[in-house]
């Protein structure tokens, strides 16, 4: 089985490598052809994997020492357990399909090879990431997947937005990484070893505080990568990258990497409520946060950006209230819906020519039907709509909140649920519904290439049916996970519960088409809506970017500029200079002492003596008196 | 050959660089990339023959030289030296073979030559005084480097650094006397081999005392917070080969001395001085990063990058757990391959362009692609990104000081996140927008020349980020006994917390028991 | 008694007499007080016991520097005085003094003149030649015979420095000329 | 009334002060050469009268090598002097500032 995991997690990297080697040659179509049959590979590996871990057995490998320095000991060790096979399958699938899908959306793009040695190189670091079986391996797929995260936002590097929203993700994630890596000494101070078996078996037997900080500091590593507020701003811009890249990268798996770790460091959590409890309460509070931006956005990738962000949230409250097989199922449901609505996006984009403002297209339903189908199908399991794939794992959460008497948590996550609906189906209403406004921008779209929408095809069959895999799914990660069931005992509870939260969700999306299915007019800022207060704090993202550019980057631009000019020159090199200086001048000011007057240097001379012989008595003097 | 191997890599250079003189211009170039391969060769098989389980000196040599006052010309490598002889032989031999300078190549030869040997010469020296004379030596040839093939402002760059550096060092000289006069009036007999000084057991109020005057003297070379100022001058008006030189190899003599001097041979006054020193080292890393994040040149960008990674060298240093002073010397390592690398890759646009402010380019990515790729990886590496070699260096370091101080650590740890904006920021403005400057349209990418000298260090800095432990062990061994001696020796009870105990470890060779 | 008067006789002229030598403007007076001076001086040494000394004092000083001096002055231009400018003369006579203070104290100071030792110590019953003799030809032979050979180089650099082209008067030849001489002359010195 | 060694010293000081005036005060060359004569017998006073004090010939003897190059040191003085003379047919100490710094 070893075999099979290495073909698994190189696969990727040999990918990679040789896409590299033709990065900056003109666009060869092979490299997309080897990069995604090698993905397949890994993921053929990666069912082999599943198969063999669902008749009960893990794998687990050590490849190489890394790094042993003292009592440091970290190997490159590799573990295939319940858990990480559920990952290992996500991440395979939906990259796979979204390597096979960028061959067509890349079709044109000069940087042809070079995206696909960076999408491999992405799922290498993320296959890095969820096998790894200690914490400085997650670490190396974690800072990996940002290294390609970066690298992909910033695809189309003369464009000066998407280079800045590339660093500005990185260096948001690099502020959670701080985080976590403080989490990670914490642990080798406290526990000397950072393999997963064995810090979860001695974690028990730490002092409560420092189990509150680790889990403390681990999740702020979590909130980077997954976008919790306050580093939530990066994944909106994101959105600059390519839209495979948001399909794959910034819906699928790379945000979810927090949720992994939080489920992956469950003995940890177990021991700290209170900080579950703090996780749940965040995650909530982002799941609303998020969907309110969502609500007024033009912008069709942010819309589902933000959709992204709220649906974490969701994750984050399953696994900050201990449900953490709940989390890991939403992850796995919502990656795949979520790529699908990207990957559906894409193929609109492309129609569209790279137009991104749902009010200037209106029904394209006509032209790409294909598209169509399967964006509201997404959307449908988005929402939650039974039986697709959000409802059994989504409802889920919102059973978790109910059942663990976090009623307010339960309200807001219904509200968003309501929130959900109604924007996903704007979004879907504006695009394929109502009149032809695309036609007033002297736009022709086309469907996408058939092989595209057939490599979608998989996705919207997981959205459809990953429901019916709870089970199975339960049986197999019980293993590792808590094994809480979440059931509410009131049967009539229940049902009012599950046809209640239907119901409403229903509502939202039927709001939603009644609004927006015969939409009209492009906006231009000019309606009462668009004047309100509230439209404007949504549309400007509760202003917190701007408080984030003028706070944090502006002045610490400007501290940069004092630092150098006025601290480092005037003051420090001044000083130097100013002691260099000192000694030049009094060089020069005695200078006059060697004016060749050999009767004035005889004088000095005579000086020089008595100085000396005054020197001899004086300290004659001071040893007789107080020395010896 | 292999008894006196030292000695052979030491004087070999200069010995060529004599017979250089006569050497013919137009065949300069080949001989000194001959003589520089040839002591590369020497040095890697130094390191083969060297045995990676002993902890203590190999190598050794000895000749009397002035035995009345115990001045030996004394040799030998151990775990923390052998790799930095390795990266000064190894970086002399790329910086000639990169060399694109083509105003009066012999005589620059020939002093590139002199510096391998005063390089060398500090990392083998085992007597104080044979480790000043080389300590001072090196700044001749770099003032050459600095005066004769620099930027218009090369005289003020190039005597701001001599007599700056070499301030420092005669305090540390000073040190240096009293240190062997300690020594005479507790044996009766003068030394000056650092070997015998390591047995010496200072009475605490010395040791603060002698670590001061000491600590002027590397603190300026390394160069630390606020004795920082000569660099940017230095690197910013010295030629490429110069700033590689001084970058990779000439700054970590200071943190070297460090591990070599400072804390063996004074562990109270280190755990003294540990939290004021962690201070600057964090003022140094974060203040620094902040002022490279203001540059418009992006030569100083590197320059101050360089000043903020020696901070976390010296916070590594002074974790004085086998952790930390093993990651701050593989972050020496680690540095020097990386920055020597990205001022190779500055000098390449230098050699193009004739400028350095960002301001002049832009987009570059798509005029000279592999060029923007080598040196984003070693941006990023730079930036510490796990699997290269930065990233071992910075994550030992940190680790290892965490367990002093928690909050210090935390504040230093800043140093990723600042340490990406900078980098970040400039890489942005050199490669990435569209090609703004019409003079940067029909650049060339680098030429064969050139990856000749870059792509080696980035296999290195690769090779070594994915799989340390050919270095990270020798250099740990040596550091343990290091840290042991110091546990040993220290007095005050805080310096025996401080410092671990670690003779209940297996394979622990005491510094006594191996010589 | 007699000692204290001739001490105090004696110092008193040679003060006096070194005096006019310092102070004086004429070269005349200044050279005669000299020799004058350097007589006295003998007269301590007589007074101390120091024979051979005091003799060779008078040989040399005043029978052969002076008359070196003598000599040479009538090289130069002595009815032409070299005016003197004085700068400062109070500072020139604290100086002095201070000097002279200090090296008093430091001579009378007890650390020193209590740890003085005899290495040779004087023999009772032999003359002061005698005992001048033995020890100079024993203990100080090298040094008396390197001195021997310096004062004959000393002498033969003086006649080759002031006897070398005493044809010629280097004042009047014009730079070009001086360098331009066959024998390798260099030139001391000019405005360069 | 006796005469005892500090006697000889403070005179021997008291000389050495005089040539030591002299030397900074005079501009004339050949002046000078008598000032530092009087130094040379200053010292030789206080090396004769310790010598005395102390019992030991040593002090005689450096007073004989005092003498000796004294006189040496006028030979070569006396010549260079000449030689200084013909050059530039002036002696006046002012006027040698080619050493100027």
């Amino acid at each position: 089985m070893e075999f099979y995991l290495y073909i698994a997690l190189f696969a990727p990297l040999v990918g990679s490598l040789f896409s590299g080697l033709f990065g900056a040659s003109v666009k060869t179509s092979v490299t997309g052809y080897v990069a995604s049959g090698l993905l397949f590979t890994s993921f053929v590996s990666s069912a082999i994997l599943l198969s063999y871990v669902m008749s009960g057995h893990t794998v687990h490998v050590e490849m190489m020492t890394w790094m042993a320095t003292g009592d440091l000991y970290i190997p490159f060790g590799f573990v295939v357990d319940q858990v990480s096979v559920v990952m290992m399958m996500v991440v395979t699938i939906v990259s796979t399909i979204v390597h096979i899908y960028s061959i067509g959306y890349m079709d044109h793009d000069k940087g042809f090879n070079r995206f696909f040695s960076y999408l491999s190189a992405f799922v290498f670091s993320m296959m890095v990431l969820v096998m790894s079986d200690n914490f400085a391996g997650l670490f190396i797929g974690w800072e990996g997947v940002g290294l390609c995260s970066w690298l992909l936002i910033g695809f189309w590097y003369q464009k000066e937005s998407a280079t800045w929203a590339a660093n500005e993700a990185f260096i948001m994630n690099r502020i959670a990484d701080l985080g976590m890596l403080i989490g990670i000494f914490l642990i080798y101070w406290n526990v000397g070893s950072l393999q997963y078996d064995v810090v979860f078996a001695e974690i028990g037997n730490l002092p409560m505080v420092i189990v509150t900080w680790i889990g403390i500091f681990l999740f702020i590593g979590a909130m980077g990568k997954s976008a919790q507020f306050p580093l939530h701003t990066w994944l909106a811009d994101a959105m600059e990258g390519p839209t495979p890249v948001s399909a794959l990268i910034h819906a699928a798996t790379m945000v979810t990497a927090g949720v992994y770790l939080v489920v992956r460091a469950n003995p940890i959590y177990d021991l700290i409520p209170n900080v579950g409890l703090f996780i749940a309460s965040l995650g909530a509070f982002v799941a609303l946060f998020a969907a309110s931006m969502a609500l007024v956005n033009r912008d069709m990738k942010r819309i589902i950006a933000y959709s992204t962000l709220s649906q974490l949230g969701y994750m984050f409250v399953a696994a900050g209230l201990g449900a953490y097989w709940v989390a890991l199922f939403h992850l796995m449901a919502h990656a795949f819906f979520k790529a699908l609505l990207f990957l559906g996006a894409g193929n609109v984009m492309h129609a569209m020519h790279d137009e991104l403002d749902p009010f200037k297209m209106g029904g394209l339903g006509k032209v790409m039907k294909g598209t169509f189908i399967m964006m509201t199908l997404a959307s449908v399991a988005l929402a939650g709509i039974y039986p697709f794939a959000g409802f059994f794992s989504k409802d889920l959460i919102l059973e978790v909140g109910f059942v663990e008497h976090h009623y307010v948590i339960y309200t807001v996550l219904l509200l968003t649920a309501g929130l959900t609906a109604f924007y996903s189906f704007r979004l879907v209403a504006l695009i394929f519904h109502g009149e032809e406004r695309y036609k007033l921008f002297g736009i022709h779209p086309h469907e996408a290439y058939k092989f595209m929408l057939v490599a979608m095809s998989p996705l919207l069959l997981l959205a459809m049916i990953a429901g019916s895999f709870k089970m199975t799914y339960y049986q197999l990660v019980i293993n590792l996970l808590p094994s809480t069931q979440y059931h509410v005992h009131n049967v009539t509870t229940y049902w009012i519960m599950t046809i209640g939260t239907q119901l409403f969700v229903m509502l939202a999306i039927g709001f939603a088409y009644k609004k927006y299915s015969n939409w009209n007019t492009v906006p231009d800022g000019s309606s009462a809506m668009e004047k309100s207060f509230i439209y404007k704090l949504l549309w400007n993202q509760y202003y917190i970017p701007k408080i984030y550019e003028e706070v944090f980057a502006k002045p610490y631009l400007e501290l940069s500029k004092i630092a150098w000019k006025q601290i480092d020159l005037k003051i420090v090199d001044a000083t130097v200079d100013a002691i260099a200086n000192a000694i030049y001048k009094t060089g020069e000011n005695t200078r006059d002492i060697q004016n060749g007057n050999l009767s004035s240097m005889l004088r000095w001379m005579v000086v020089g003596l008595v100085v000396l012989m005054t020197l001899a008595v004086a300290f004659n003097v001071g040893y007789n008196v107080f020395g010896a | 050959m292999i008894d006196h191997i030292l000695t052979l890599l030491i004087f070999f250079p200069a010995l060529a660089a004599m017979l250089g003189f006569v050497v013919t211009k137009d065949s300069m170039r080949a001989y000194g990339i001959a003589v520089a391969a040839i002591e590369f060769i020497l040095s890697l098989w130094l390191w083969y023959a060297y045995d990676p389980m002993v902890s203590g000196m190999q190598f050794m040599e000895s000749m009397p030289l002035i035995p009345t006052f115990g001045i030996n010309y004394l040799l030998g490598v151990d775990g923390i030296s052998l790799f930095i002889i390795i990266l000064s032989t190894f970086f002399t031999l790329i910086g000639i073979a990169s060399l694109t300078e083509t105003r009066r190549l012999k005589d620059l030869i020939i002093t590139l030559l002199f510096l391998e040997m005063t390089m060398v010469g500090v990392f083998a020296a085992l007597d104080a005084i044979v480790f000043y004379v080389f300590w001072e030596l090196s700044l001749v040839p770099m003032l050459y480097i600095i005066g004769a093939w620099g930027g218009p402002l090369r005289i003020y760059a190039s005597i701001k650094f001599f007599l700056y550096t070499f301030t420092g060092s005669l305090v540390m000289l000073v040190g240096m006397l009293f240190m062997a006069y300690f020594y005479y009036q507790a044996t009766g007999q003068w030394s000056f081999s650092i070997l015998e000084w390591y047995r010496l057991i200072l009475p605490e109020n010395f040791q603060l005392w002698l670590f001061g005057a000491f600590f002027l003297g590397f603190a300026i070379k390394v160069p630390m917070f606020p004795f920082h100022t000569w660099l940017p001058y230095a690197h910013g008006q010295a030629p490429t080969i110069g700033s590689v030189i001084l970058a990779a190899i000439l700054l970590k003599m200071g943190t070297y001395a460090f591990v070599r001097f400072s804390l063996p041979l004074f562990p109270d006054a280190s755990v003294y001085f540990m939290f004021p020193i962690a201070i600057i080292a964090i003022i140094m890393i974060i203040y620094t990063a902040m002022v490279a994040y203001a540059q418009e040149d992006i030569k100083q960008v590197i320059a101050y990058s360089s000043v903020s990674h020696m901070g976390v060298i010296i916070l590594g240093t002074f974790a004085l757990n086998v952790e930390g002073v093993s990651g701050s010397v593989f972050l020496m390592l680690a540095h020097g391959v990386v920055s020597g690398a990205l001022f190779l890759l500055v000098g390449v646009i230098y050699d193009r362009r004739h400028t350095k402010l960002m301001s002049e380019f832009g987009g570059l990515a798509s005029v000279m692609p592999r060029y923007a790729t080598i040196f984003g990886i070693m941006m990023m590496a730079s930036v510490g990104l796990p699997l290269t070699i930065n990233f071992v260096g910075e994550f030992l370091s940190l680790l290892g000081f965490y367990k002093q101080s928690h909050m210090l650590t935390l504040t230093a740890g800043v140093a990723i996140i600042v340490g990406a904006i900078y980098m970040l920021s400039a890489y942005k403005k050199v490669f990435f927008g569209p090609v703004t400057n019409e003079k940067n349209r029909h650049l060339k990418d680098v030429n064969k020349t050139e990856l000749l000298g870059l792509i080696p260090l980035v296999i290195v800095a690769i090779w070594l980020g994915v799989y340390p432990k050919p270095v990270l062990g020798p250099i740990n061994n040596s550091v343990e006994s290091v840290i042991q001696l110091m546990h040993d020796k220290a007095q005050s009870p805080e310096a025996k917390a401080r410092i671990p105990d670690l003779s209940g470890k297996n394979g622990i060779i005491s510094m006594k028991e191996a010589h | 008694m007699f000692e204290a008067i001739a001490f105090y006789l004696f110092a008193a002229l040679t003060i006096v007499m070194f005096t006019i030598t310092v102070m004086t403007s004429q070269a005349l007076y200044a050279i005669t007080a000299m020799a004058a001076g350097m007589i006295f001086i003998s007269a301590f040494f007589f007074i101390l016991g120091a024979d051979f000394l005091g003799a060779i004092q008078i040989i040399v000083y005043t029978g052969a520097v002076m008359a070196l001096y003598a000599f040479g002055m009538m090289f130069f231009d002595t009815t032409r005085d070299v005016i003197e400018k004085r700068t400062n003369p109070q500072i020139v006579f604290a100086l002095g003094v201070l000097a002279a203070v200090m090296v008093v104290a430091i001579f009378v100071a007890p650390v020193v003149s209590n740890n003085i030792q005899a290495l040779y110590p004087m023999q009772e019953n032999v003359g002061n030649s005698q005992a001048v003799g033995m020890v100079l030809f024993t203990k100080y032979l090298v040094p008396f015979e390197v001195a021997a050979v310096m004062l004959l180089v000393a002498m033969i650099g003086g006649i080759i420095l002031a006897g070398k082209k005493m044809d010629k008067s280097l004042t009047l030849m014009a730079e070009e000329e001086i360098s331009t001489m066959d024998d390798g002359f260099e030139p001391q010195a000019g405005g360069h | 009334m006796e005469v005892t060694l500090t006697h000889y010293l403070v005179l021997s000081s008291i000389l050495f002060a005089i040539g030591l005036i002299g030397v900074m005060r005079r501009k004339n060359l050949l002046m000078l050469f008598f000032a530092t004569e009087i130094l040379l017998n200053a010292t030789n006073i206080a090396f004769a009268a310790i010598s005395h004090y102390i019992g030991d010939l040593s002090g005689q003897m450096f007073a004989f090598f005092i003498i000796a190059i004294a006189a040496s040191e006028v030979a070569i003085g006396l010549g260079l002097l000449i030689v200084w003379y013909k050059r530039t047919g002036k002696i006046d100490l002012d006027q040698m500032n080619s050493m100027r710094g």
